[in-house]
């Protein structure tokens, strides 16, 4: 084993890591970076509570070498928050109390975010399902997230609404 | 014809229901007072449970009743 | 817990069977590594060498052309393939099974290389790529070779690959004239692996009559097969619901199905059948229309 | 609706702790990290029955890295188990000493300073067995020739527990129909997405600290003195947040067991995690049940007699199987009135992980039975499924005969409300079917079989000078919203907004004791202590308002939203900040503390309270594949007065998913004593795509034993889901699913079997 060299962009902010080349995304955000918003739950990627964006895209930082992800842009849920306000997709979540225990809440957020990012006008409910069906949730029954995503995508929180 | 549990005293409507009671505390005195019938406290337990009808509440309940009588 | 290996990150193809070459049975590559990684964590895979073609952007394409039909870089992930308006036109069976495979998160990353390589009897692109009359396009340092899909799986979990090969493309032909291809799986929940999954293939003469039939049938033996005795049935005729249920049974007999928690091998025969005549009329009546 | 009468309750807020769960910023046990952690592992045992004939870990201790290796010979050695007033059902050590009973009971556990040394030091460890002949399934431990898992507990019957009232043998004569069935209800995980985890960090001052995920930090506090010999107070349990626990995370657990032993050991902190898989093989589950029920009634659906017998799994040890057993029997009368009941449960040990309390309490089990033989009876005598659960519906002031008196009940108006619902629906599409079931619950228990001193709640109000209140609360977050509830509580009952409440939870050295979250007590119980704290600490402000406003005595002085006014004269009063002020200068700087404490008494043997609903499940069944999904499921809910309105969609809207898993996908297969499934590929979670819509109606009633009229919402609500999916397969394809869950093969065997009988599918 040699150590890999590993350069990326945590929520704009560049981070070099020197490590083990088996480390997973997950690893090197949580226990290299201290970005903990990001959880694990199971070891099959069937959870998503370690769902973050690599270029914008959701991915299972459970199932992605971090090497893999050399000079890429990553977000978590850390980053979501700008110049202290919050996300639309975090108020709204806020607003229709779609976490309960919060566990699965980062994981299941940064899929939204990367979901409406993607399909800003989806064009019904089962859509915005489909968007969210990588990351389980114990707790709510994911019919307030839907919501919470819904009115995201229906304008509620743009600028201005 | 109500009847009183033989070992805590408990007034009961009838033997079944003293027997009930009796099988349904299950602790340590009650458990040895079938002992000391010579009867197994398990295997009347699980005859009542696992068979059909009252069996071993009404043979137990009759056993009492005629200790208290005599 | 993942054991410890040396990570080899080749800047292109070549490079990367150079690597191939010189560590064989050391080496393993990864791709997406959605699956790859997961039984790696579970120990049963450990390798000297992870060699990683993720980046290799040169096997990161779709081209259509039609005279050669379809070519999907074996690096291209699911999710390339699944928004492709090219692929909608041509093959609208392919998005439509990878809208169902897994999760959106798993198909941003996992490729469809490291997907047919992976060997799962339970994966999607197989059956209905096998269906398609794919072949996959093989590369080593000696040289390259085309397989048919369908030859690609010798058993469960393995494949052709020699250790020192790579698959580079996968090759779908031009859909033929009148042809239709449906696929369904069955499963529990909406994006589940399939507990058994059928793709039935269907081309119709001018005539009315069927002239070609490619069933394969997912998860119901160790590796894809094709039901041909069920395929033998419909060729040279005109389908009716009598035909699409004796395809259906015929299907059910002819699977090799396993039993586990899931489903007995009586009920996956059942399930098959249900689906085989599900999508024989399915593919019939779309081949009929286009 | 009628309209809101309150400044706080039953409006939209975002709960107290959501902009930290939406952020990210939340830190759960799974991601506390102190100076000089180190990481444990847990060995566990591969055989469901064997005898420890010796453990050596001297390979693993020379593993570069490993700090120590701990078995059962280093603890004390104690049985424990929750139900602390009876020694007999303490049974369990959790690093075993002479035998393991189930796969996956712990038998050793290491301490490295890489989660991943400890993982591989567990290799090392050379543990020899003596395989025993093992038993998984009750029905044959029971028989005389079976192994005998704990030592003098004959034929492995572990408890019994028996309900009866009325005279059974008379009422069934009384009945002109009877009928009888087996069921068979599986197990279920409760599968948190945070798995067990703790950080335990012992230092030589004799003092633990310990982070973990938990549903009641006093229970654990408790329970960790008792095995580790050390005095309740010099353990502090800290939960700030708790990644779920559905009835799973208030009994000891390996992470937390094992991290304090290791820790005391070493004196440095040492975190044990629990993977996905050792969550699923060796934590407890939801109690697979058979149930056998004969029931008598009239011909006009006048519920006459109910006899059931149930044997449960209980697995290897007690645990809170106990009391599921008990209120599996109870609950199976509900919501009905039975002229005369009898239930003898026999809870059976088995070499399979144990069974345990799991949101519901063996509710669903018992619903899943009696709700569907009620569809079932009705299509016999040609009966209306509404008509007939309503001329035998518990009403308010109804005596459960000695067992519980209900005072509130809103189940006739439930069933109105699901009546016209499904009028309202009208036509349904193709393949579309609805199944009803009505339910009741308890909000909270009575028992103390824990043997607690303390009150089963307590609550401490503090208002500072700047008037921001400082509620301190021992019942336990975990993810239910029971810091944003009581908070609504404090801020209703003090008169002022909910941003001036700041909920302090989830610490033992800082929090007054309390049972936690469990059995839907806390909205009523910690509710009540809160409200009473909230109420001293505003009598007390009050009486400096009145000497202040030198009113007449005859007038009342109130505060609400912040103003402290003359309740005839409204506009004459002040700010509750001034008002908080000039209070502290006059009682010499000292900080206005209220009290406040709940126990309940005189409230029979259950519950001082019971939430009703009746629930409408439209599955589609697919009768050739037996694939079942959901489209709507409805619910008329009785849960008194709502306190948090969003909270309470979402405890409905959790519940029917959970209890959906139960009805349909969730099953645990045990072979050979292996749970065949531990992992998320092959267990079967709901998932976003399969989740219907979920209509919630709510039914306005008022319980008087609870705060503002409330009581329980989102645990009973689990209750009624199987046997509506039941009861909808039943009246789409007369088949009658009397195994839970229902899996597509059983439909599609069902229907097989009934071709065979002759009859029409």
């Amino acid at each position: 084993m040699e150590k890999q060299l590993l350069r990326f962009y945590v929520n704009d902010q560049e981070c070099e890591l020197f490590i083990n080349p088996k480390t997973l995304l997950v690893e090197a955000l949580r226990d290299h970076l201290g970005f903990v918003g990001t959880k694990r739950g199971c070891d099959t990627a069937s959870c998503g509570v370690c769902t973050v964006m690599v270029n914008g895209m959701a991915v299972k930082g459970c199932s992605v070498l971090a090497v893999q992800v050399n000079g890429m842009n990553i977000t978590t849920v850390e980053g979501l928050e700008k110049d202290g306000k919050l996300d639309p997709v975090q108020a709204a979540f806020l607003d229709e109390g779609a976490y309960q225990c919060g566990f699965c809440t980062s994981g299941m957020i940064m899929s939204a975010r990367a979901f409406l990012n993607e399909t800003p006008a989806p064009k019904d409910t089962m859509e915005i399902r489909r968007g969210i069906e990588g990351n389980l949730c114990r707790c709510t029954g994911y019919n307030s997230i839907v919501r919470a995503i819904d009115a995201v995508a229906k304008g509620k929180y743009r600028e201005g609404a | 014809m109500s009847l009183k549990c033989p070992v805590c005293g408990k007034l009961k409507k009838d033997p079944v229901d003293c027997a009930r009671h009796m099988f349904g505390t299950g602790d340590k005195p009650h458990k040895a007072w079938f002992e000391a019938q010579g009867l197994s406290y398990i295997d009347l337990l699980l005859s009542q449970a696992t068979e059909p009808g009252n069996k071993a509440y009404i043979e137990v309940g009759e056993l009492i009743a005629k200790a208290q009588q005599g | 817990m993942i054991h410890d290996f040396t990570y080899l990150r080749p800047g292109n193809v070549k490079e990367a069977l150079a690597m191939l070459a010189q560590h064989r049975d050391d080496a393993k590559i990864i791709c997406g590594g959605q699956s790859l990684l997961i039984i790696m964590r579970q120990g049963l895979v450990v390798t000297e060498y992870l060699v990683d073609i993720k980046g290799l952007d040169e096997l990161n394409c779709l081209i259509y052309d039609s005279r050669a039909g379809l070519k999907i870089g074996a690096t291209t992930t699911h999710r390339t393939i699944e928004k492709s308006l090219l692929v909608k036109e041509k093959y609208p069976v392919l998005v439509a099974m990878e809208e169902k495979l897994a999760s959106i998160q798993v198909r941003n990353w996992g490729t469809i290389g490291g997907n047919l390589a992976h060997a799962d009897a339970a994966g999607d692109p197989a059956p209905v790529l096998i269906a398609l009359n794919a072949t996959v396009t093989i590369a080593s340092s000696a040289g390259g070779r085309s397989v048919p899909l369908e030859e690609f799986y010798p058993g469960l979990f393995e494949t052709v690959l020699s250790p020192d090969e790579l698959v580079t493309e996968v090759l779908v032909p031009p859909p033929p004239a009148h042809t239709a291809t449906a696929y369904q799986k069955f499963n529990l929940l909406e994006s589940d692996q399939g507990i058994v999954a059928v793709a039935v293939s269907l081309s119709v003469s001018d005539a009315g009559i069927c002239q070609d039939a490619r069933i394969v049938l997912g998860n119901a033996a160790p590796i894809p097969i094709r039901a041909k005795n069920t395929e033998k049935l419909l060729i040279g005729n005109k389908l009716n619901e009598e035909i699409f249920t004796k395809a259906g049974e015929t299907a059910g007999e002819e699977a090799d199905p396993v039993a586990d928690i899931h489903a007995s091998e009586d009920y996956r025969r059942h399930l098959i059948a249900v689906l085989t005549r599900r999508m024989t009329k399915e593919a019939w009546e779309q081949a009929c229309q286009v | 609706m009628t309209a809101n009468k309150y400044s706080v309750l039953n409006t939209r807020v975002h709960n107290v702790d959501g902009y930290a769960k939406v952020t990210g910023r939340a830190t759960y046990t799974f991601d506390v990290k102190l100076p000089g952690m180190l990481y444990g592992k847990i060995l566990r045992s591969p055989h469901p029955h064997a005898r420890i004939i010796s453990i050596d870990p001297t390979e693993a201790l020379k593993l570069p890295g490993v700090r120590a290796v701990v078995t059962g010979k280093d603890t004390l050695g104690v049985k424990q188990g929750i139900w602390r007033r009876y020694p007999e059902l303490c049974d369990e050590q959790i690093l075993t000493i002479e035998k393991v009973r189930y796969i996956g009971e712990p038998v050793a556990a290491v301490a490295a300073i890489t989660e991943e040394i400890a993982e591989q030091a567990l290799d090392l460890i050379d543990v020899q067995y003596e395989v025993l002949p093992f038993v998984d399934d009750p029905m044959e431990a029971i028989k005389k020739e079976a192994p005998m898992i704990h030592e003098g507990v004959e034929r492995n019957v572990n408890v019994t527990r028996h309900i009866e009232w009325g005279d059974v043998e008379e009422a069934f004569e009384e009945a002109e129909y009877v009928r009888e069935d087996w069921f068979k209800l599986g197990g279920q995980a409760h599968m948190c997405m945070e798995t067990r985890a703790t950080v335990a960090s012992y230092t030589s001052d004799k003092k633990l600290t310990v982070y973990t995920s938990t549903q009641s930090p006093y229970y654990h506090q408790a329970l960790l003195a008792g095995v580790l010999g050390l005095r309740e107070s010099d353990i502090r349990v800290i939960a700030h947040y708790v990644g779920g626990g559905f009835g799973g995370k208030f009994e000891l657990d390996a992470s937390q067991f094992c991290a304090s032993i290791l820790s005391m050991k070493l004196s440095k902190p040492v975190k044990i995690v629990f993977t996905r898989e050792e969550d699923f093989v060796a934590t407890k589950r939801r109690t697979p049940m058979y149930y056998y029920v004969r029931t008598g009634v009239k011909k006009d659906g006048t519920f006459c007699a109910r006899e059931a017998r149930v044997f449960s799994n209980g697995g290897a040890y007690t645990g809170m199987g106990a009391t599921a057993l008990y209120l599996t029997g109870f609950f199976h009368s509900f919501p009905y009135k039975w002229k005369a009941y009898r239930y003898d449960g026999y809870r059976v040990y088995t070499n399979s992980l144990p069974s345990t309390s799991m949101r519901g309490f063996g509710a669903p089990q018992a619903m899943f039975c009696s709700e569907q033989q009620i569809d079932w009876i009705a299509a016999d005598l040609g009966l209306d499924i509404i008509e007939i659960r309503r001329k035998n519906a518990h009403t308010s002031g109804y005596e459960v005969p000695g067992q519980a008196t209900i005072a509130s009940c809103g189940l006739t108006q439930c069933l109105d409300k699901i009546e016209q619902w499904i009028k309202d629906r009208g036509k349904l599409p193709k393949n579309r079917v609805i199944g009803i079931s009505a339910a009741g619950f308890m909000t909270g228990g009575i028992f103390n079989w824990f043997d607690t001193p303390y009150s089963f709640s307590s609550a401490v109000v503090t208002i500072n000078y700047d008037g921001v209140v400082e509620l301190h609360v021992g019942a336990q977050d975990i993810g239910q919203g029971s810091n944003t509830t009581l908070a609504m509580i404090c801020a209703e009952a003090l008169g002022v907004k909910l941003e001036n409440i700041k909920v302090h939870s989830g610490d033992t050295d800082h929090c007054p004791a309390d049972l936690g979250a469990w059995g839907s007590r806390q909205t009523l119980m910690a509710g009540n202590a809160t409200k009473m704290a909230a109420e001293d600490a505003k009598k007390q402000l009050l009486e400096f308002a009145s000497a202040k406003f030198g009113y007449n005595i005859v007038y009342d002085v109130d505060i609400k939203d912040g103003w402290v006014y003359n309740v005839a004269r409204p506009e004459r009063g002040m700010h509750y900040v001034d008002l908080v002020k000039e209070a502290l200068r006059g009682k010499d700087g000292q900080r206005i503390v209220g009290r406040g404490h709940y126990t309940p008494h005189r409230k029979g043997m259950i519950s001082p309270a019971y939430s009703y609903m009746v629930q409408a499940v439209e599955a589609e069944i697919d009768a050739e594949t037996g694939k079942i999904s959901l489209h709507n499921c409805v619910t008329a809910h009785d849960c008194g007065q709502p306190i948090n309105t969003l909270g309470l969609i979402g405890q409905l809207e959790g519940a029917a998913s959970m209890a959906a898993g139960y009805g349909y996908l969730e099953n645990m297969p045990v072979e050979d004593g292996k749970v065949m499934n531990p992992n998320l590929v092959d267990y079967k979670i709901i998932r976003a795509p399969d989740m219907p819509e979920c209509e919630i109606i709510e039914i306005d009633t008022y319980e008087p034993e609870g705060p503002y009229g409330a009581k329980e919402a989102g645990e009973g609500l689990t209750n009624p889901t199987a046997a509506a999916l039941g009861n909808a397969i039943f009246h789409a394809t007369g088949l009658k699913m009397k195994q839970a869950p229902i899996m597509p093969e059983m439909i599609v065997n069902a229907f097989k079997e009934k071709k065979k009988e002759g009859g029409t599918p």
